[in-house]
């Protein structure tokens, strides 16, 4: 059922939390003695206001809408993958390995070949922990909590030893090669004099993400397997009646889930960097989580959520570089974020609930019962709310 | 109508509601509600699902609080805002669903909420004592250090009585106490509340059994859409006139069927054993067999292994024996799941149509394709045929008449009644050689069940076989062909439905075998 | 492996557990009660500065310690307005939560401080030093060669039970303390049962609402206690951003693996402690097995034993059946 | 005006980037001019900031870090009129001067001092993450440890694998008492803020400590060895000195020319003999003739004195 407007659902609930969200960050920026207004300003040119602003804000929106799909796809069977760190970590040794030691003639061969090696990769690092949860009931949150640790330290190892460039100090692979070099936005919109999207980051990854956004879309909503999915996720006991094998799920949702997070690696490897880098991931499974319960876990949510973070990064940026705002505000800024639009969301829903039933009380009387009362289907964006166990 | 049915004696009613409205949302559950119940009685509420009549006495017990209206205890003007001053005013509630901490012990379920002092030792020692006393006056024996899942419902029932009690209850409320029993767990609840009953208690009976309101009930009040419509001395009354204020028609309250042309056998179930996760035996070696066209009754205090049958049959647990199917033999091994079991022609109406039958966030379209979603009918290789099983939906829900016939609203939704129609439809309509059906009507109310009882039975009559499982000794008594009774994961003994009888088969549910019956 | 390698492992597995069993505890009362809390590790930041801020600038690390659970408290009553007054997602609540305690003790830090995120180093008075039990003897005193001689039991006593700081023995007290107030007393009862099933609760004619928020309060003041000792407990000896360097977490999977259960949680965080002290000795790998373990491997090696042990040797852990779920009477 | 691109460490993280900061301060302070600054927080802003301050007409851009070297490398060419410098790796641009240090040199230093200083002819070594330029350190001290007292044993340890490992006191700690229940009676730590714990812990313990980067002395006054340092403050001062005219090419900032080496001041003086200072001076004497050739862990990944 419908206690307010669908617009003031998706709409303007959120509005009213970022500013929330804005005006207390004002505070703390007061605090310390800048200007709010002035800091939202560079925040919001710096990220939205020119085509390098967006180069930037798209750029890290690409790595959180491939780790925020992971951690998204898992809820949906209730399961909480927060291993998306070392999954994407370890899909970066996959983009390494078929860039650095095959030859690659054409780059859109050698995107496919990414896509297809950091998803494997991705995918075998979340294999152990889903295994474990299928057949030993070993919880999904410590193992992939693990997994991520022990991702960093094969990492590590092999960028100061096996895949380290000798000579060098850096803790990273030599540059690709050439054809492995896939198009930045730059190189695809810039036409004749004007050049846009200027030094920035963002490539064709981007519209991976964006076809990742609808393939996940259509496998959740749309497939056969998205329905076993969710129903798993909304209730073991039908999906044991329905013979939806409780193996096969999580399996199968750890494994896309851990290849969506593995995804993200073409991102900043072949796309950003040119060569794998060490701790290149940053936390953006971190991130992925919050995109993922922003977005409701539904690929558009997480879409949205994450180009919100892509311009928290950027703006945030924009502000150490020109401001004395130091750059953990922007980690604050984040935070508030998070917290107003993610967990204090009914503290704005529920008055702002009130209000429309006060309009509607006057305008209409109330529906009788068992009319078109019932909660209805279009707020199915929401997985079960708890996603923290496979029990 | 609503004519007051006040004892002849001057008291002050034990209870006195007036004029109480809430409203959830939009939906108005409660709407300027009066009622007045007197000491020493029992009073009975009846109504269709949905009728409000949980909400109001959930008001009364503190637990909703309610939008206008007023509350009068023993005469006195009573402010309810919590359970806690409910419990002071000498009110105990019985739950419809049992508000009991599963891991818990009883004695722990006894005591929460109702502590002596900071520490437990003395507070469990104490109730340990009383709850011995209690046990002996009202004949509720329970073992004080049983889990809560450990125990079955009944026990569970009398734990939540016992906690009323043990805070000094002198109103008592049930909300649907024998859904979950069997009928001598009910005649034992029964006596029960005539004990309590003599002792001076009030207490109100919320049930869809007219058989029981007329039994044991003083004064009976009708709901219906969330208004009062009468209330009436129960002795004034009859269960015809009873149902059709409920439901505002005329109800048939008997299963009109003709008699069964049995054909040959289509499940044959033998010596089949079942060894549980905790290592206990269910299944004892059962065996029988269920023809076309007829309708194998299994009844049984619930427990003895029924449940067990009915998923070990519909592919979610592994078993040992043999099940054939038509003359095939089914894998028991747990190879083969649910879904292969459909496949071979075995429809299932599972036990809990909440956990199990239907997936309550699920639209009614999706829970229409539950467990049927990878057929072709539903689906287009890797995707789900949306367009085909909303029309599928559509048709079901108006042959089936759920209400509301609304494809896209979510199986949480809709009353109990119309969930258990959704997943009758579903089962039903897939065309199965054999239906697996566990308490098809639990909760559900007379009209609803009239409805169901009348599908199966046509289904029945297609030539299709049927294995019924149900607490309800009536249900089973009318539905059925042929009965067998379980007990301890045995088969007591089989008898033809229409030469046997309720006292008869009451015996073979208490595990006294045949030739002694 | 002498014996002295033992009896060293042993302390530092004392030393390493304590913030993980203080922060494990936490979590214990937190999701017993169903409020999940991610945001452990936060709590613990936040507390770890302001206990080494305020024990710098008044010179009384009790003070700071007060402060520290201020702080913490803070971050709970958001936790908790978040989960149980505006039935939020508790994860959600979670994550923001250490987000915000990463961001805002350097903002703050650096503002008070001007040091970039970091305490001045605190002089004695503004630390737990270590405590000496009673009839233990003062290795330190002691050449290596004397201490060899005492006997073993003498030496575990001495070496490995004292010379703890406070809050080392705080937070072992808290394993009989916490089962004692979870299993014999009222409050723990109820406590236990609201996570559980909190219409129970509510029908028995308790508050849920404030059984709820006591139990976050108490999660909070552990956890407090926790960033104190990584801050301001021997060896400590100030703040250093971010410098609970995942602990929240780990103690979160510690939580999981003792199965939401006080003593269980106690060799959880032991265990833990253990495999964190092993990776501080590799040499012990070379004597006793010859083998040179590659650092990277040595890093990983608490993760991995921690995985084989949970696959090998835990059954499924069942966390409390309303974790999570915000407490809804009236859809 | 010039312009410092800290490494994503931060400028306080008791390591190079605060050293480089300070000697910007210093510039700054002395100058009374300013200068534009930025602390990475993602990989991807190191391009991002040095074409930024390039754009805006700053110069010399100062980067810290040798994981900015091959985006610089790509991006100097495009701003030939602008000056780069890059500390700790060398960019081979026309416009860039890449600045980098004899850690190793200085390593061996304290090396030497802290094999004369033990009693119990065992030293230790607590490294941040495990990368190359931290072995390089421990490759240094380790050939000074053998140098000084051949039978020495030398234990090494690194905090972990992830950055946290550079923020970690707690850890830092427990190495160091491993080390001491191994019989180390010297530790040097070469881990950032995660140093801050070994020396806090030293100091507890009665045994000695060795700082690193800067002078680290009068943290724990006769209880801090020495420090190894490396004086990137000075490189970043003298760059913004220079301005515009910055030299180009590669500088190389070894005992020869004081870039590293070790400290001596009031608080240390006391642990530091004649004996010892002469033996150290020495040594020194040798490296910058190069009678001594220390050897550079990161020029074969490999050290002949310690097996990492
Ligand atoms: N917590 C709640 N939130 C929203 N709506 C509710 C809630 N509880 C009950 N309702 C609605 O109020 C109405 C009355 O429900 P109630 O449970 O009182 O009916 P009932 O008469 O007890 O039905 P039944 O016989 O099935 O138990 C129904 O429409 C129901 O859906
Ligand atoms: N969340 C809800 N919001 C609005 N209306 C609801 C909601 N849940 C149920 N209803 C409506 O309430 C009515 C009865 O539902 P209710 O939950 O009382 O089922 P029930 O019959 O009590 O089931 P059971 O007997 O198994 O408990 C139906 O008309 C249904 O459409
Ligand atoms: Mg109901
Ligand atoms: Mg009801």
């Amino acid at each position: 059922m419908e206690r307010m407007p669908r617009w003031a659902d998706v709409l303007l609930v959120p509005l009213i939390s970022l500013i929330l969200a804005a005006a207390i960050s004002a505070i703390v920026i007061l605090a310390i003695g800048e200007n709010p207004w002035n800091a939202l300003k560079i925040m919001v040119t710096g990220a939205l206001g020119s085509s390098y602003a967006w180069g930037y804000t798209l750029y890290y929106a690409t790595n959180f809408i491939f780790t925020g799909l992971a951690v998204a796809l898992a809820n949906h069977a209730r399961l909480f993958n927060i291993g998306g760190d070392g999954q994407a970590t370890v899909g970066g040794l996959g983009v390494a390995l078929i860039a650095l030691y095959l030859p690659w003639p054409h780059w859109t061969l050698a995107l496919l070949a990414a896509i297809v090696a950091s998803a494997a990769f991705g995918a075998a690092w979340a294999a152990i922990p889903a295994y474990l949860q299928a057949k030993r009931g070993s919880h999904i949150v410590i193992t992939t909590i693990m997994f991520n640790y022990i991702a960093y330290a094969l990492l590590t190892y092999l960028l100061t030893g096996p895949m380290k460039p000798s000579g060098t100090m850096e803790t990273a692979t030599a540059p690709f090669p050439e054809g492995t070099h896939i198009p930045s936005f730059r190189d695809l919109f810039s036409h004749g004099e004007t050049i846009l999207f200027r030094g920035t980051p963002a490539n064709v990854t981007f519209f991976v993400a964006v076809l990742a956004c609808v393939l996940v879309w259509m496998l959740i909503w749309k497939t056969r397997l998205g329905y076993e999915i969710r129903a798993f996720g909304f209730s073991e006991g039908a999906a044991r009646y329905a013979g939806i094998g409780s193996t096969k799920i999580i399996v199968v949702t750890m494994l896309l889930s851990g290849a969506l997070a593995g995804l993200m690696a073409i991102n900043n490897t072949l796309g950003e960097a040119e060569r794998l880098i060490l701790n290149a991931v940053e936390g953006a499974g971190f991130i992925g989580i919050a995109v993922a319960l922003m977005g409701r876990s539904h690929p558009l949510g997480v879409f949205l959520a994450a180009v919100l973070f892509g311009f928290l990064y950027q703006g945030g940026a924009e502000l150490s570089l020109s401001t004395s705002i130091p750059r953990e505000m922007v980690v604050v800024i984040q935070a508030l974020v998070i917290m107003f639009t993610g967990a204090l969301d009914n503290m704005v829903r529920m008055p702002v609930e009130r209000l429309f039933a006060n309009r509607r009380a006057r305008g209409t009387p109330v529906a009788p019962l068992a009319g078109p009362t019932a909660e209805r289907a279009p707020d199915r964006a929401a997985p079960p709310s708890t996603p923290t166990t496979a029990e | 109508m609503a004519l007051d049915a006040a004892s002849p004696s001057a008291a002050p009613p034990a209870i006195e509601l007036r004029g109480i409205s809430k409203a959830f949302g939009p939906v108005q559950a409660n709407r300027n509600i009066s009622i007045r119940v007197m000491p020493g009685t029992i009073h009975g509420i009846i109504g269709e699902n949905g009728a409000g009549k949980s909400t109001l006495m959930s008001i009364l017990y503190g637990f909703y609080h309610a939008d206008s209206g007023e509350i009068l205890i023993d005469g006195r003007p009573t402010r309810i805002p919590d359970s806690q001053a409910a419990i002071r005013a000498g009110i105990g509630m019985v739950f419809q669903h049992f508000k009991l901490v599963e891991n818990f012990t009883v004695l722990e379920n006894i005591v929460l909420g109702a502590e002596d002092s900071g520490l437990l030792r003395p507070s469990l020692a104490r109730a340990r004592r009383e709850l011995r006393q209690l046990a002996k006056e009202y004949e509720l024996d329970v073992d004080p250090d049983a889990t809560i899942e450990e125990i079955g419902v009944g026990m569970q029932q009398r734990v939540e009585i016992l906690k009323a009690l043990y805070r000094k209850a002198d109103i008592l409320i049930l909300d649907e106490p024998t859904g979950v029993l069997t009928p001598a767990e009910a005649d034992h609840l029964f006596r029960i509340l005539g004990n309590l009953k003599a002792q001076g208690k009030t207490i109100v009976l919320i049930t869809h059994k007219l058989r029981e309101i007329m039994a044991i009930t003083d004064n009976v009040s009708v709901m219906r859409r969330g208004e009062m419509v009468a209330t009436v001395r129960t002795a004034d009354t009859n269960p015809q006139q009873l149902a059709e204020l409920m439901v505002g028609r005329k109800v048939l309250l008997r299963v009109d069927k003709a008699p069964a042309t049995p054909g040959a056998p289509v499940l044959e179930v033998e010596n089949l054993r079942v060894v549980d996760a905790k290592k206990v035996e269910r299944l004892k070696g059962v065996s029988f067999t269920v023809r076309a066209g007829e309708i194998l009754g299994i009844a049984g205090v619930a427990g003895n292994g029924q449940s067990e049958l009915l998923e070990v049959l519909g592919g979610m647990m592994r078993a040992t024996g043999s099940v054939r199917l038509k003359g095939r033999p089914l894998d028991l091994s747990g190879r083969e799941d649910a879904r292969d079991r459909r496949e071979v022609g075995i429809g299932h109406v599972p036990e809990d149509r909440q956990s199990e039958g239907l997936v309550l966030d699920y639209t009614a379209w999706e829970n229409m394709a539950l467990g049927y979603h990878h057929r072709d009918a539903f689906a287009n290789g890797p995707f789900i045929d949306r367009p085909a099983i909303m029309k599928n939906t559509i048709d079901k829900m108006q042959r089936f008449d759920v209400r509301p016939p609304d494809p896209m609203l979510l199986a949480k939704s809709f009353s109990g009644g119309n969930q258990q129609k959704i997943v009758v439809a579903r089962e039903i309509e897939s065309g199965p050689d054999l239906l697996l059906v566990g308490q098809p009507t639990r909760g559900v109310d007379i009209g609803a069940i009239e409805f169901i009882h009348k599908q199966i039975v046509a289904l029945r009559d297609q030539g299709k076989a049927i294995l019924l499982v149900s607490v309800e000794l009536d249900e089973i008594l009318s539905l059925s062909d042929r009965i067998a009774v379980m007990f301890d994961g045995r088969i007591m003994g089989e008898r033809i439905a229409s030469e046997t009888n309720a006292g008869e088969l009451g015996l073979l549910m208490a595990g006294v075998t045949g030739e002694a019956a | 492996m002498d014996w002295n390698t033992v009896l060293l492992l042993l302390d530092s597995t004392i030393r390493t557990a304590t913030p993980l069993l203080l922060a494990c505890l936490a979590g214990l009362f937190s999701e017993r009660a169903g409020i999940f809390d991610i945001g452990l590790e936060g709590k613990m930041l936040v507390s770890a500065f302001l206990a080494a801020g305020f024990a710098y600038v008044t010179g009384s690390v009790w003070l700071g310690l007060l402060a520290g659970i201020a702080g913490s408290l803070l971050l709970s009553a958001i936790h908790g307005a978040a989960s149980i007054t505006f039935r939020g997602n508790q994860l959600i609540s979670g994550v923001a939560i250490n987000f915000l305690a990463s961001g805002l003790t350097v903002v703050v830090s650096q503002s008070w401080f001007g040091e970039g995120g970091r305490t001045p180093q605190l002089g004695d008075g503004g630390r737990f030093g270590e405590v000496v039990l009673p009839g233990a003897i003062r290795l330190s005193e002691m050449t290596i060669r004397e201490q060899r001689e005492l006997p073993l039991l003498t030496r575990f006593y001495s070496d490995v039970l004292s010379g703890h700081s406070i809050l080392t023995y705080i937070a072992l007290l808290a394993v009989p303390l916490s089962w004692w107030v979870l299993y014999r007393t009222r409050f723990g009862l109820r406590l236990r049962a609201v996570g559980e099933n909190p219409a129970a609760v509510d029908t028995a004619g308790i508050s849920v609402r404030r059984l709820r928020y006591s139990a976050v309060a108490i999660a909070g003041v552990l956890c407090a206690i926790a960033g104190a000792q990584l801050s301001t407990a021997e060896p400590a000896a100030g703040f250093i951003r971010d410098m609970t360097a995942g602990r929240g977490y780990i103690a979160l999977a510690a939580l999981i693996f003792a199965k939401w259960r006080p003593w269980p949680a106690l060799g959880a965080c032991m265990l833990f402690g253990f495999f964190q002290a092993l990776e501080t000795r590799p040499d012990i790998f070379v004597r006793l097995f010859d083998l040179r373990v590659p650092s990277a491997l040595l890093s990983a090696m608490p993760y991995i034993l921690t995985v084989i042990i949970l696959a090998g040797f835990v059954g499924r852990a069942i966390p409390p059946r309303a974790g999570g779920e915000p407490y809804v009477k009236e859809r | 005006e010039p312009a410092i691109i800290f490494d994503l460490g931060g400028k306080f993280d008791k390591s190079f980037n605060e050293s480089a900061n300070a000697g910007a301060t210093r510039w700054a302070e002395e100058t009374g001019e300013t200068f534009a600054e930025f602390e990475l927080t993602a990989e991807a802003q190191r391009e991002q900031a040095i074409r930024r301050f390039a754009e805006q007409g700053k110069s010399p851009i100062i980067m810290v870090g040798f994981m900015s070297a091959t985006p610089l490398n790509e991006i100097a060419p495009d701003y030939p009129d602008t000056k780069f410098v890059i500390v700790d790796a060398v960019v081979d641009q026309p416009n860039v001067r890449s600045v980098v240090f004899n850690e190793h040199e200085g390593s061996y230093l304290v090396g030497m001092l802290a094999a004369m200083a033990s009693q119990t002819g065992t030293v230790g070594f607590v490294g941040g993450m495990d990368i190359p330029l931290i072995r390089k350190f421990g490759c240094g001290y380790a050939q000074g440890v053998m140098a000084a007292n051949p039978d020495a044993t030398v234990i090494a340890n690194f905090t972990g694998t992830t950055p946290a490992a550079w923020n970690d006191p707690a850890k830092g700690s427990e190495l160091t008492l491993a080390q001491i229940g191994q019989g180390a009676d010297v530790v040097y730590a070469a881990a950032g803020g995660t140093g801050v714990g070994v020396l806090q812990t030293a100091a507890d313990e009665n045994i000695l400590s060795i700082g690193v980067d800067s002078n680290q002395n009068y943290l724990h006054p006769g209880q801090v060895l020495t420090s190894m340092v490396k004086h990137v403050d000075n490189a970043v001062y003298e760059a913004m000195k220079a301005g515009e005219a910055v030299e180009t090419g590669t500088q190389v900032m070894g005992v020869a020319n004081e870039g590293v080496g070790y400290a001596l001041d009031d608080n240390n003086a006391s642990l530091i003999t004649p004996e010892m200072k002469a033996a150290v001076d020495e040594a020194a004497a040798k490296i910058a003739s190069g009678e001594i050739e220390v050897h550079d862990y990161s020029a074969d990944e490999s050290c002949p004195a310690i097996q990492f």
